[in-house]
């Protein structure tokens, strides 16, 4: 069943900019017309980071901004192995081997008011273009994002033009001192509706189990190795509990977002 | 060109091209019941190849034959080969007795060389006995014909592979994964979470080519050819090695478009060679040259 | 750390460093008499590895005495591991007679997994019960430790180890070449001269580490490892996977300088991992987690 | 026991020019001192055409012309499979890795007056700076290049400037028309004192069958398949009668170059 925007191209790449201690915010024509198919926040490009057989697999990155426009998007990404070293290694004109946009992204509450963003690292990205899409429809935005270091710090000031940041940092170095579950007491959280996360796995798991406790709904992405990216080599699953059962679904196609209340973390 | 086990159930490829340009389609391992396959990571990246550790997570052929089958259908160009799965013998009778009921089912393959569950497959696959003892009760029960997908992970996969051919096997395709693993050297733990998976991609391609023309040089059955194929002339190289078809997995995962890129690439081959079918080329390594075997 | 077979008798290399760097060297394949190997083509180029079908060339056990131990000599803290071959036990007796009466060697590898030569040394290195009898033959004769190099090509790679073991093995070293094909498609014919021959290179580690894993797991005599290590990290991956040495074959080949290199790479690691000694790093991997075996 | 000039050695790429169909000239920084070692006709470089394991081997290309003033080296090769269509696509400033130069080359003859050169094919190259060294030697120099077609001759107004060059091609589009061998009767070779050939194994095996029944000395330059291309892998191979008996010699260390009496084909 094809959703619209998945869609194998060759793009050529507009820039790439050094914007963090070993992050890289790459920009690149879209591979399918935005206006005809809109991208859901939380989606992600598989990326073919050489047609070398050494990475044979692509590489999965969120979704960070788009430009409707010029019908550009972009991703940012921190150098992790080879893979993504090589990716940083090239530059703008070259072209580059895109599968996507894939997934479940963030879905849509149009008739909430107050929406919490929470992000850790490298998961901050996809929050990017979820609170401009939040904020076009009418939501307050408050952002909580948590980084080890302020090296690493990033896209701080692309979140506060849509709304108030609170940034944590683990040693201190910027914003307040500790992780972002620190900042989600009761009292902060009673004034939203909803909150989305994205960050490593012990922090969704904290974030989840916190805010389940002052009975907040939100949503989760999930970070798995992937093969394909589009749902056949069944490699990227979490346990998820719907309908009265917990199954194995796949995160790139079922996923990467979930809903907080159906992911089971073991 | 027939798709192999990484392939799903084709839904998802559907929405890249026409299925009915497969020649076939081979869906994922079908067991008796559910499985859930294994804890993840469940792949890894190596020099030219992949690890994986499912663990035949499949919904049980009774869900495949409700859910699964009946969307394939709608292609009708498109005869659907299930790859059976399971632990016992009795599992693997009762996944083909079930499967005999529906037209849909053009071929049974028996996947008796799954890597990757605990007391799975994989016996059958590395003992002659066990294996002919398990085609002979399947094609008791199989009213359609029945391929079987041979282990590499073996000392002699000639012997294997005759005694399938006088168990009764209508075909056999070759080879299945090879088991590896990789260890992540920070964490100081197997990269997998399952430890072994199953090697795959171009990396194995030289080890399947060898053992694809013994083989085929040894049986009468036809020989489907399996592993490491990305390009036309991979197709080629297997099917000079004696293969009578090819399926292609992995590269399905780097490339959604794979299998009808690589029939595309193996006709422009065939024009560019003044070959006019690609019957033409099985077996055409083999005339010259003796092939010492070792 | 020891460099493997693709050494020739290190006279070549010489000219790039110091041997007396190496932790040990293993010489190539000595047979009784000498031999001539395989026609040409005898290597080809495969996805992450190569081919190769040298067939055991080698100028025989006395002409390896006189010519060649003698110069490795000079390097005064090189061990020498002498490599051995031949068609039948007989054979490989008389080699390791001849070289137990030369001071310079320090170990004998025997080489019961060459998938090269036709009769060939695979033969024992596929059936446990004739390995045994060979290792228990050689015991009798070396008055130096000897190791055995098992052959990949093998439905229970264990087996073989235990087997080995029993028979007074003092140590294992894995994994040798797997055999493979790859055919020339413009010639329609194998591009190999022999038609089949070794897979070697980073293609084959996964294989490589997981057999080594098990077999580490199994014996208690030491376990050297050998497949595909291109750099240091996967030197610590083989050490980690159980291995107590490791071997460097193919890499020799893309680059001269690879053993030394590999050393110290492997000791940067250390460093920058707070690693004393490499004895840290041994079997490393095999802590947390039960590793199924399939 | 080292010659002198083997090294393994990052150097630049100078120049990559196109000097035939899909024949092209690679000129390179010398991997060492060209004036302390001096390098002998015949001899090859051993090139990594990419760092990927795609391209584990390295490739072998004789050398073809010297700059000693420059210390610059080229190579003249012709894009047969993937790896050189990988080098083909370097550009000047990109590094390369590069092993050599190595084996042995074509030996001098000093008291030597007239020199017979055979190429054929893309086996051409190795004989510009053979040429030259010959010349500097005093020696007269004829040189016999066959081709298949016009558009496949390269390098013959190089060969030019250090004596007469006769063309012959197997379609006669250029020169004569035919196969070296036809121009090689008894009467031209009688004017030599020795010849040195290097081409494709066919025409090597007939030049060979052909001069020594006019009873002219001379050099092979022959083509295995490599590995290492230093002696240590034993897969280069080829079958020469020396001392009484025939020997699997390694062309990469003994050879190429061999006395064409002694190479035997099978
Ligand atoms: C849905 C999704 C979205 C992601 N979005 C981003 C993003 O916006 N920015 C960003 O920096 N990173 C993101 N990641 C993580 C990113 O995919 C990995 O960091 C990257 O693949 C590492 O590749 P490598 O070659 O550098 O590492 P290597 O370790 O060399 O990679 C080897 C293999 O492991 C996989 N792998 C390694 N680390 C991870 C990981 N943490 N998660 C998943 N697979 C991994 C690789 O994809 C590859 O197949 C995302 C992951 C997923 C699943
Ligand atoms: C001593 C020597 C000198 C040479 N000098 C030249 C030269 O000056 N100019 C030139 O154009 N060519 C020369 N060659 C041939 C050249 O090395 C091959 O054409 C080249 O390696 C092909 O590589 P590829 O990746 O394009 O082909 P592929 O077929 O993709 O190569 C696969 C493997 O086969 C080997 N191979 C393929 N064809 C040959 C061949 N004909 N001979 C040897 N190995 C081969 C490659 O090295 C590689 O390892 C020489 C060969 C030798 C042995
Ligand atoms: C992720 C993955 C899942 C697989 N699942 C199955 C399976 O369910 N049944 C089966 O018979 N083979 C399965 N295989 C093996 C493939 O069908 C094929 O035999 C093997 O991967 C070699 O081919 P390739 O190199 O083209 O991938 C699987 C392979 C991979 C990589
Ligand atoms: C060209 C070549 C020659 C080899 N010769 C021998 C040999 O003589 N004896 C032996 O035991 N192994 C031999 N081997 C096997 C290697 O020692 C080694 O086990 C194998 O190549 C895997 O290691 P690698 O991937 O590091 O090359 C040879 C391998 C190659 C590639
Ligand atoms: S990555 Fe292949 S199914 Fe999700
Ligand atoms: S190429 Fe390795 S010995 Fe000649």
């Amino acid at each position: 069943m094809r959703r619209g925007g998945e869609k194998l191209a060759l793009v050529q790449i507009i820039s790439q900019q050094s914007i963090g201690a070993d992050i890289f915010e790459l920009t690149l024509e879209a591979p399918v017309d935005l206006r005809v198919f809109p991208y859901e926040p939380g989606q992600f490009l598989h990326i073919r980071v050489t047609d070398s057989f050494d990475f044979l697999l692509r590489r999965p990155l969120s979704l960070c901004k788009v430009d409707l426009i010029k019908n550009h998007l972009s991703v940012v990404y921190r150098v992790q192995g080879q893979g993504t070293r090589r990716l940083a290694a090239k530059r703008a004109g070259e072209i580059l081997d895109v599968l996507g946009p894939l997934g479940h992204g963030y879905p849509k509450h149009k008739d909430d008011r107050a929406a919490l963003l929470i992000g850790g690292g490298i998961g901050v990205p996809p929050l990017v273009e979820l609170a401009r899409q939040l904020r076009q429809d009418a939501q307050s935005v408050h952002t909580v994002v948590g980084f080890q270091t302020k090296a690493q710090a990033i896209l701080v000031s692309e979140l506060e033009t849509y709304g108030p940041v609170t940034v944590v940092t683990n040693d201190g170095s910027l914003g307040n001192h500790g992780l972002v579950t620190d900042v989600l007491t009761q009292a902060f959280c009673a004034d939203f509706d909803r909150y989305y996360a994205c960050g490593p796995t012990p922090m969704l798991q904290a974030v989840q189990r916190r805010l389940s406790e002052w009975q907040l709904p939100g949503y989760l992405s999930l970070e798995e190795r992937m093969g394909c990216g589009i749902g056949i080599c069944v490699g990227c699953v979490h346990k998820i509990s719907r309908n009265g059962r917990i199954a194995q679904l796949k995160t790139c196609k079922e996923g990467p977002v979930f809903d907080a209340q159906e992911v089971v973390f073991t | 060109m027939p798709a192999s086990g990484c392939f799903a159930f084709g839904r998802e490829v559907a929405a890249f091209y026409d299925l009915n340009r497969l020649g076939a389609i081979v869906v994922k391992a079908t067991t008796l019941d559910e499985r859930q396959g294994n804890e993840t990571p469940r792949l890894a990246e190596t020099p030219a190849g992949m690890l994986n550790s499912i663990g035949l997570q499949n919904p049980g052929v009774l869900r495949v034959i409700d859910e699964e089958l009946p969307y394939l259908q709608q292609y009708d160009r498109l005869p659907v080969i299930v790859n059976v799965a399971g632990t016992a013998i009795e599992d693997y009778v009762q996944v083909v007795e079930r499967l005999s009921q529906v037209n849909a089912v053009a071929a049974i393959e028996l996947n008796i060389s799954c890597p990757n569950v605990k007391c799975g497959g994989i016996q059958f696959g590395t003992d002659k006995q066990m294996a002919a003892n398990m085609v002979r009760a399947i094609k008791q029960v199989a009213k359609v014909p029945v391929i079987v997908k041979l282990s590499p992970n073996v000392t002699d996969i000639v012997e294997m592979a005759v005694a399938c051919e006088e168990a009764g096997a209508d075909a056999l395709s070759l080879i299945n994964t090879l088991i590896g693993m990789q260890i992540d050297i920070e964490k100081r733990r197997p990269l997998l979470a399952n430890g072994v998976g199953g090697l795959s991609g171009p990396a194995v391609k030289p080890i399947a080519v060898r053992m694809v023309y013994e083989v085929s040089s040894a049986v009468n059955i036809p020989v489907i050819g399996i592993g490491g194929i990305m390009f036309g002339a991979d197709a080629v190289e297997f099917l000079m090695a004696g293969a009578s078809a090819v399926q292609v997995g992995t590269a399905n995962f780097v490339d959604p478009f794979a299998c009808v890129r690589i029939i595309d690439e193996l006709g422009a081959w065939c024009d560019a060679h003044g070959v006019r079918s690609v019957i033409e080329l099985i077996g055409a390594a083999k005339g010259e040259r003796g092939v010492v075997r070792s």
